[in-house]
């Protein structure tokens, strides 16, 4: 079914009677040609890809849950393409590109809105860095504006710009980065994939991987045995588990990330507004809540919460940033399992098991990756090759040293990304 | 205050160095059943004794040092294998069997007193100080707001507050502000 | 309107408050919505997405409906609850979401085409053109979504947070939580009780039954003021547990000034941090509505509110009632409203066997279906075997059953278990470390059962405190069963509310179900059902219940969102107070801040630290002037700068050298005391940490200097390596930042100035380049060292910090004698940039020793941190960028950090960068802008030309590359 | 969150500095071979349950802890000072 502003019309005027599912809920066949193991945006959106990009129509995304009940379902919902080391810039910039024509495309308002983002800086060296950051933004096609003091208190008056601890020497503006409605992204990817004929299997947990000398052959799941000579991993938040099953270990350590959401408010905040001091970032939603986040809780784990001190920081970070939201109350407080990796970039590359793909490492950078994530992925699982856009995120970098992207600049201890 | 001890001893002074306390000017403040005022901690050092060397430490000091978190005479525990003299005499002798360093001025002392000490720092600080549970003489080292602390109770209602010495100002306005707040409730 | 002998409010107060501009009158004691209902006003609100008209649903801070904005002072607190909300003398309430009026809400229009706006619609269109989406739509939507709003300016209000502990927290003050607290309190432990509402009591302060004879408002007040006389009890009302959080940590808003007139000094709320041993949560039950049209008119609220307004504020909301119920729960209302004189309609229960007496129409087997009255309730529709029925009222009292406060056991993952019988979710055992529950959120509704588990609470506790409790006899209480049975939806076609702030109705969830959205956080996501301000409090059980049956599962098949912290919402400010302005972190002072800021040079932060820029003389109208005339004083003359934020760390021990040697990657054994050498630290995976001086004061102590931004890591990883990779090494680290007071001084004339100040006279010999010692200055012991950051001849002397003041002054004043004085950071950096010497902008946690041309201080000799992941392949070779520094020789003069370095031929695109600058100077020495950056193979292409390409500044230039040295190459200016 | 110092006893998740999986207290020997250090460096067994990871007591006493944890349910079962780990391993 397609949907319009017609069909709208039609379905309020006849009762709302008429309105099909977005995806079915089919059961798994014995085998396929291409599995995808995780539901999430990467997942769905991999699965989406091959589907359109490449003619794979017989394929599987394999879901222990509901579908995008992961990191696509629980993020500050950012996009945006602000990278400046190789390896992350072109694919950020892929990435922004399909976001760009995504409602087309799938014929679903993901709400995906340019408000402008802005990154403050509150020194001379910061200045520097974000100016670096800058004109490597514009070196690939993208857009990026240095702002002054002025500059910024022109579109952000409400910031504190006379008392902050940390005073604002200026920003940088992206104009193209913005926010999407994060679920609609997962489901929007569902409906695509499943009009082309994907299987989509939810509640169906993977519990082992099949392999035969050297090369994957299936899956086990708590759905019973599914073949498939093409496995891809987009299980962000698990991927140590799944790799485990293959017998892998990864670089990644897995850590909790907590997000804010207050009530419902009149419009305040237009833009996405990131402030690199007190590591906060803020944004408002088309319902009205302000939406925001801050940095890891720092400790290993899988519990998708967290704990006070990062709570009251990231708070703290606000009130003395813009203390106009003070009054502002906080309505929901949740957390997302991140896969960090030693440089903070993520993995895209095919496993040491032939046939068995790695999608992981993204940290907290998954969501704007999502429809970027899935074209490079499925071409790589298609093709066997590297999309020329993802040429970087390779497994064996930090062996090698080669090629390594840690645009924080903190080095292998991987929750300082 | 201005702390003068000065010791005179090189060949031609040609300059007089003044002294100046961490809190010089901010202090005391009142409000409410508390007070805050700076303290002379005077000559203080840290002795952090080598390997296998705290008997020899002791022998040498004449004096038994405290167990983690307690204080002993002038010594208070400072640190993971860390004490901290406090106003008293430091034979050479010592430089054997300890690091010894001189932190007379590293550290601002502040004196919080009155029946409301609790409460203002339950304000600022993370740990359980009741006085059940932290008794005169317990001492701890923890955080006052983001600051460093090293806290050690000195009565009923007394405390004694070390902070990094750059940080007075902000150390005095934040424990002001505390006090401020709390008397302002009914 | 009143009902005389009712209520606890004080009769004897009378306090007037005005609500949209309109004078109010209720009594101390009176919240805002019973205030308004006492003066029979039921229109409060308008909802979320149709604008619709709404009054109370509750009386608790569950509220979904009547939210309204307080004013205070200069700014506005949106989105409070009437129903929390006390009342105070000469208090301002607006309401919110509704334009021109709430009497008349223009986007009330919303609600004629809500056929159009089903659930999800958004997802479905807005989608062409593709530009409407940012320009027209989506601004739209914007306006009209939100509640209230914040002022836009900063709050004046104070926040605070504080830390409390205990043995025992007790959440709630009802008959539970008062049991488990008198019980706990008198077996001696130490026990906060913890209770949202400004008064103990709970359930008891809205219940006409009493607790042994007494009234349960007089029982609670007894049990308080026994509880207030233990020394071990801390009483904390108008106290909201927000959130459980590990190894027994909770959080807890106190409303401290909420409940009187704004007054600037006092904190607004208080955010509490709670440490417990253990905790009881006794947070009571909260009752649910049930779903039929147009179930949200203003005056249809729940049975157990119209209780709490009649018997605890002394307010009838309305003449003339209807009570609609499932349960027998729902009769008291019928009853008391009788008793008190309030005329019954009829009493509703849908349960045909249902028991009921009482002199006014009683329907059994019979449902509520509709209701008329747009502002406010006129009329019920009710449906009877015998047919439907039209029945006048302002007021219907509607109980679908009660929901136990499960939340809290949620806050950790926990997932609440179904009970049959009670058709609820109750807490499953063990969802929070140390928590036992008990009473109605327990699923005990009794006031028995609520006293007998609290007891039962207590004494479990008690145990495993190790402490022996004494059962003392339970207060005889009513102990009426809880019969009921499950309504969640009356039939019908028209829309029946679910989510009433959100607009969610039956059908939306139906639809929702029909396009697959059936899994619970589907279909919540998809209508947003439950994500309102009451985060599903009154809507979620029965959304679930209606989706499990549309979906043909059970309701523990079809299971729970997950309800996350807080319980109830809390301010930013309280949970970021503190933070407002400079307290977000601690400012770190120089001992020579007060001078420098008195000679009127700008500050800039440096870490924590604030560190001057410039020292503008008369004369000087830009930043650039004084930065050139300080370089030149001190390549000329000489110069002081407070380097006293750089880290200090003593290092000392038998082992001391053994362990330098392994932290850094040169040698440091070999070291000579009295002499300092320049070391370069790793991480260990071989990119450069940190880079500074150390001296060796003696065979056993060395003295480490790091930069002022990673001073506090160094330390760390100091400890690291020594505490867990080699603590064999004897060996100690205290940082001396804080004790000595360090002073730079630079320039031909540094040892001339020196030599007017110290106690002693140096010279070449005494005192060489790369010597260090004690001196004495006012016959203060100091340490000197001969070191250079500037390329000239230089020292750096350190006093205890209590001299620092006094010998900035004496330093500045010898300086200005021989026509030098103080420089800045500007001036320091042009300095340190002519001189090719590296800062964090070119060591930025990216670079090996390689790039900066160091990889020969990377001994062989030894086993450093970071020495063998540092020979990796990638680390090295010429496609790495390298340490250049650049020389601009286009028509434009300028270079500027962050531009972006290219082949002179090439576009600037990604591709073909090739490198970048790292700092920029104008050198007044050389009288050119002077560059230092990293450059693919830069150490081969010293003389080529690059193009530099800033399109942020919008500036292109070409340069020349060269070394990154060019101030006295050789070295002999800093001998001198 | 609240952890076990062994040196300060039990004090707020705030005081400590976190640092990741304990395998940092195994360095290997400078010429063990890239695959090796790989290991020490970057690949994490990154267990969902009972892990042991490193902790620095950072704002009270300076010492380096080994906290034997759930990564599932955050308890804390065990923590230990890393210098008496080493100290029993050497």
């Amino acid at each position: 079914m397609r949907f319009s502003g017609l069909r709208i019309l039609k379905e309020g005027l006849t009762g709302n009677k008429g309105w099909s599912p977005h995806w079915r809920d089919p059961e798994p066949k014995a085998e396929y040609d291409a599995i995808v193991i995780g539901g999430g945006g990467h997942g769905l959106s991999t699965a989406y890809y091959l589907a359109k990009n490449h003619g794979m129509t017989n394929i599987a995304v394999l879901e222990k849950g509901y579908i995008g009940g992961g990191n696509v379902g629980r993020n500050t919902t950012i996009v945006r393409a602000n990278y400046f080391l190789n390896g992350n810039s072109e694919f950020y910039s892929h990435s922004l590109k399909l976001w760009e024509g995504l409602e087309e495309d799938l014929n679903y308002n993901v709400m995906h809105s340019q408000r402008g983002l802005i990154n403050l800086f509150h020194s001379d060296g910061q200045r520097d860095a974000f100016v670096r950051r800058g004109n490597a933004m514009v070196n690939q096609g993208d857009d990026a504006v240095l702002l002054d003091t002025a500059g910024v208190r022109k579109i952000l008056p409400y910031l504190d710009f006379d008392n902050t601890r940390f005073p604002i020497y200026g920003g940088l503006l992206h104009p193209r980065g913005g926010t999407a409605r994060h679920d609609a992204v997962a489901w929007g990817f569902a409906r695509g994939a499943d009009m082309r004929g994907v299987d989509i299997i939810q509640n169906c947990e993977v519990t082992g991987i099949d392999i035969e000398n050297g090369a994957v052959t299936g899956v086990q799941t708590t759905r019973g045995a599914i073949k498939s000579k093409k496995i891809g991993l987009t299980v962000a938040g698990r991927s140590g588990q799944l790799a485990a099953m293959a017998g892998m270990r990864l670089p990644i350590e897995s850590h909790v990330l907590q997000a804010f959401v207050t009530e419902g408010l009149k419009p305040v905040i237009d833009h996405v507004i990131s402030f690199g001091m007190g590591h906060f970032y803020i944004s408002q939603s088309d319902k009205g809540g302000l939406v925001f986040g801050g940095d890891l809780d720092f400790y290993a784990s899988y519990a998708s919460r967290g704990n006070l001190p990062m709570k009251e920081h990231v708070m703290e970070a606000g009130m003395t940033l813009m203390p106009m939201i003070g009054e502002a109350k906080v309505l929901r407080s949740w957390g997302g399992i991140m896969d960090m990796t030693p440089d903070g970039s993520p993995i895209i590359d095919k496993s040491p098991v032939e046939g068995l793909y790695l999608n992981c490492g993204w940290c907290y950078g998954g969501f704007k990756a999502v429809p970027g994530s899935g074209s490079v992925f499925s071409h790589l699982m298609a093709t066997g090759r590297h999309h020329s856009e993802a040429t970087g995120f390779r497994l064996d970098r930090f062996r090698t040293g080669v090629g390594i992207i840690d645009e924080e600049g903190t080095g292998s201890q991987h929750n300082l990304h | 205050m201005g702390l003068s001890c000065m010791i005179r001893k090189g060949v031609r002074p040609v300059v007089e160095l003044l002294a100046k306390s961490p809190a010089e000017g901010l202090l005391p403040y009142a409000k409410g059943a508390v007070e805050l005022s700076e303290l002379a901690l005077g000559k203080a050092a840290s002795i952090a004794p080598f390997k296998g060397q705290l008997d020899a430490v002791e022998k040498a000091l004449g004096q038994g040092f405290p167990k983690v978190g307690r204080t002993t005479g002038h010594v208070v525990w400072f640190s993971q294998g860390q004490y901290l003299a406090i106003a008293m005499d430091i034979p050479d002798a010592l430089g054997k069997y300890a690091a010894i360093t001189d932190q007379s001025d590293a550290w601002c002392a502040l004196e919080l007193k009155g029946a409301a000490a609790e409460d203002v720092l339950a304000r600022l600080v993370p740990i359980d100080l009741r006085q059940s549970q932290f008794k005169r003489g317990h001492c701890a080292r923890t955080q006052l707001g983001h600051m460093p602390l090293h806290i050690t109770r000195t009565g009923n209602d007394a405390f004694r507050l070390l902070s990094f010495r750059s940080m007075a100002g902000t150390m005095v306005h934040e424990i002001s502000r505390a006090m401020d707040l709390l008397a302002a409730r009914r | 309107m009143r009902v005389n002998g009712k209520g606890l409010i004080d009769r004897s107060r009378p306090v007037s408050f005005t609500f949209d501009g309109t004078r109010l009158q209720g009594f101390a004691g009176d919240t805002v919505a019973s205030a308004l209902l006492a003066n029979d006003i039921r229109l409060m609100a308008r909802s979320f997405k149709y604008h619709r008209p709404r009054g109370v649903l509750s009386a608790g801070s569950e509220e979904p409906n009547a939210l309204i904005t307080v004013k205070r002072g200069s700014d506005a607190e949106p989105n409070v609850r009437a129903t929390v909300q006390e009342i105070y003398e000469g208090l301002e309430v607006r309401s919110q979401n509704a334009w021109p009026s709430l009497g008349f809400d223009a986007l009330g229009v919303n609600d004629l085409a809500a056929p159009f706006f089903s659930a999800g619609f958004y997802y479905k269109t807005f989608m062409w053109p593709r530009a409407f989406w940012e320009r027209v739509y989506e601004p739209l939507i914007r306006r009209a979504a939100g509640l209230g709003g914040v002022s836009g300016t900063a709050s004046a209000a104070e926040y605070e947070k504080a830390f409390a502990f205990c043995d025992l927290l007790v959440i709630g003050a009802g008959p539970a939580g008062l049991m488990a607290a008198l019980e706990a309190g008198r077996a001696g432990v130490d026990v906060i009780l913890a209770d949202e509402d400004v008064q103990a009591g709970g359930r008891l302060l809205s219940e006409t039954h009493g607790v042994e004879g007494l009234s349960g408002s007089d029982w609670a007040a007894r049990a308080i003021a026994e509880l207030a006389s233990m020394e071990n009890v801390r009483i904390m009302a108008r106290t909201t547990v927000t959130g459980a959080y590990d190894q027994s940590t909770f959080g807890a808003l106190e409303r401290v000034s909420q409940h009187h007139a704004p007054s600037k000094d006092a904190p607004r709320a208080c955010f509490w941090r709670i440490v417990a041993k253990r905790s009881i949560l006794a947070a009571g039950a909260l009752e649910r509505p049930v779903a039929f049209q147009n179930n949200d008119r203003p005056g249809i609220m729940t049975a157990s509110a119209v209780r709490s307004y009649l018997n605890r504020w002394g307010v009838a909301p309305g003449r003339n009632v209807v009570v609609f119920g499932n349960n027998d729960d729902a009769h008291r209302t019928a009853h008391d409203l009788r008793a008190a004189g309030v005329h019954v309609a009829a009493l509703v229960d849908s349960r045909p066997d249902a028991r009921v007496t009482g002199d006014f129409p009683v329907f059994t087997g019979a449902q509520v279906c509709g209701s008329t009255g747009r502002q406010g309730l006129e009329a019920v529709t009710i449906r009877t075997q015998s047919g439907t029925e039209k029945i006048a009222t302002e007021c219907l009292a509607m109980s679908g059953g009660w929901n136990p406060s499960v939340h809290l056991t949620c806050h950790m993952n926990g997932r609440p278990e179904w009970r049959d019988d009670i058709a609820s979710f109750v807490p499953k055992g063990g969802a929070i470390p140390g928590m036992v529950t008990a009473g109605a959120c327990n699923g005990a509704f009794s006031t028995h059962g609520a006293l007998a588990e609290g007891q039962a609470a207590a004494m479990e506790t008690l145990e495993a405190l190790g402490k022996k409790g004494a059962k003392s006899d339970l207060p005889d209480a009513e102990d009426t069963p809880y019969r009921m049975s499950p309504l969640w939806a009356v039939g019908g076609t028209g829309r029946a509310w679910l989510d009433f702030q959100n607009d969610v109705t039956v059908k939306d969830v139906k639809q929702a179900a029909k396009e697959n959205f059936r899994s619970v956080e589907h279909m919540k996501r998809y209508t947003t059902q439950g994500m309102a301000t009451d985060q599903g409090k009154n809507s979620n059980v029965n959304a679930l219940a209606i989706l499990a049956d549309v979906t043909g599962r059970g309701i523990p098949e079809t299971g729970t969102t997950t309800f996350r912290p807080p319980y109830s919402p809390v301010p930013i400010a309280a949970m970021g107070a503190g933070a407002q302005g400079k307290g977000f972190a601690p400012e770190r002072l120089t001992t020579s801040h007060h001078s420098t800021v008195k000679r009127k040079a700008p500050m800039i932060e440096a870490g924590m630290w604030y560190r001057p820029s410039y020292f503008p003389v008369p004369g000087e109208s830009h930043w650039r002037q004084s930065c050139d005339r300080e370089v030149n004083m001190v390549r000329d003359t000489v110069g002081v700068c407070d380097v006293s934020t750089l880290g200090k760390i003593d290092v000392q021990g038998p082992d001391a050298a053994a362990f330098l040697d392994f932290v850094y990657t040169n040698t440091f054994s070999t070291l000579k005391p009295g002499r300092v050498r320049y070391g370069l630290m790793l991480r260990e995976d071989g990119t450069v940490m940190d880079d500074g001086t150390t001296a060796r004061l003696s065979d056993t102590h060395y003295v480490m200097t790091t930069t002022t931004a990673a001073a506090g890591a160094v330390m760390r990883h100091l400890e690291f390596v020594h505490q867990c990779l080699r603590p064999e090494l004897d060996v100690s680290m205290i940082s001396v930042t804080e004790q000595w007071a360090q002073f730079a001084v630079a320039g031909p004339k540094s040892r001339e100035l020196l030599n007017g100040l110290l106690d002693m006279l140096i010279d070449n010999d005494s005192f060489p380049f790369m010597a260090c010692g004690p001196v004495s200055v006012g016959g203060v012991d100091a340490r000197l060292f001969r070191i250079s950051f500037s390329g000239e001849h230089a020292y750096e002397i350190a006093v205890p910090a209590r001299y620092g003041a006094s010998l900035f002054e004496a330093l500045n004043e010898k300086a200005a004698a021989l026509g030098g004085g103080p420089y800045g950071m500007e001036a320091l950096n042009v300095l340190r940039i002519e001189k090719g010497f590296i800062t964090h902008a070119e060591i930025h946690g990216r670079v090996t020793a390689f790039d900066i041309g160091m990889e020969r201080m990377i001994s062989a000799k030894k086993d450093c941190i970071g020495q063998t992941m540092a020979a990796r392949p990638g680390l090295l070779g010429a496609e790495r960028e390298q340490l250049v520094g650049l020389k601009p020789i286009g028509a434009v003069k300028q270079l500027t950090a962050g531009a972006h370095l290219f082949d002179p031929e090439n576009p600037a695109t990604r591709e073909h960068s090739e490198g970048y600058v790292t700092s920029v100077g104008f050198s007044p020495t050389m009288g050119v802008f002077l560059g230092m950056g990293f450059l693919k193979n830069g150490r081969a292409r010293h003389g080529q030309t690059v193009k530099l390409v800033d399109h942020m500044r919008g500036i292109e230039t070409l340069c020349e590359v060269h070394g990154p040295v060019l101030h006295d190459p050789e070295g002999g200016k800093t001998r001198g | 969150m609240r952890l076990i110092c062994p040196v300060c006893g039990e004090r707020d998740r705030r005081e400590f500095y976190y640092m990741g999986d304990a395998v940092a207290l195994q360095r290997p020997e400078p010429d063990a071979g890239a695959a090796e250090w790989d290991d020490y460096v970057h690949l994490r067994e990154n267990p969902a349950g009972v892990t042991r990871d490193l902790w620095q007591h950072e704002a009270g006493c300076a010492a380096w802890i080994v906290v034997r944890r759930n990564t599932v349910t955050h308890e804390v079962l065990e923590s230990v000072l890393a210098t008496d780990l080493k100290g029993a391993s050497a």
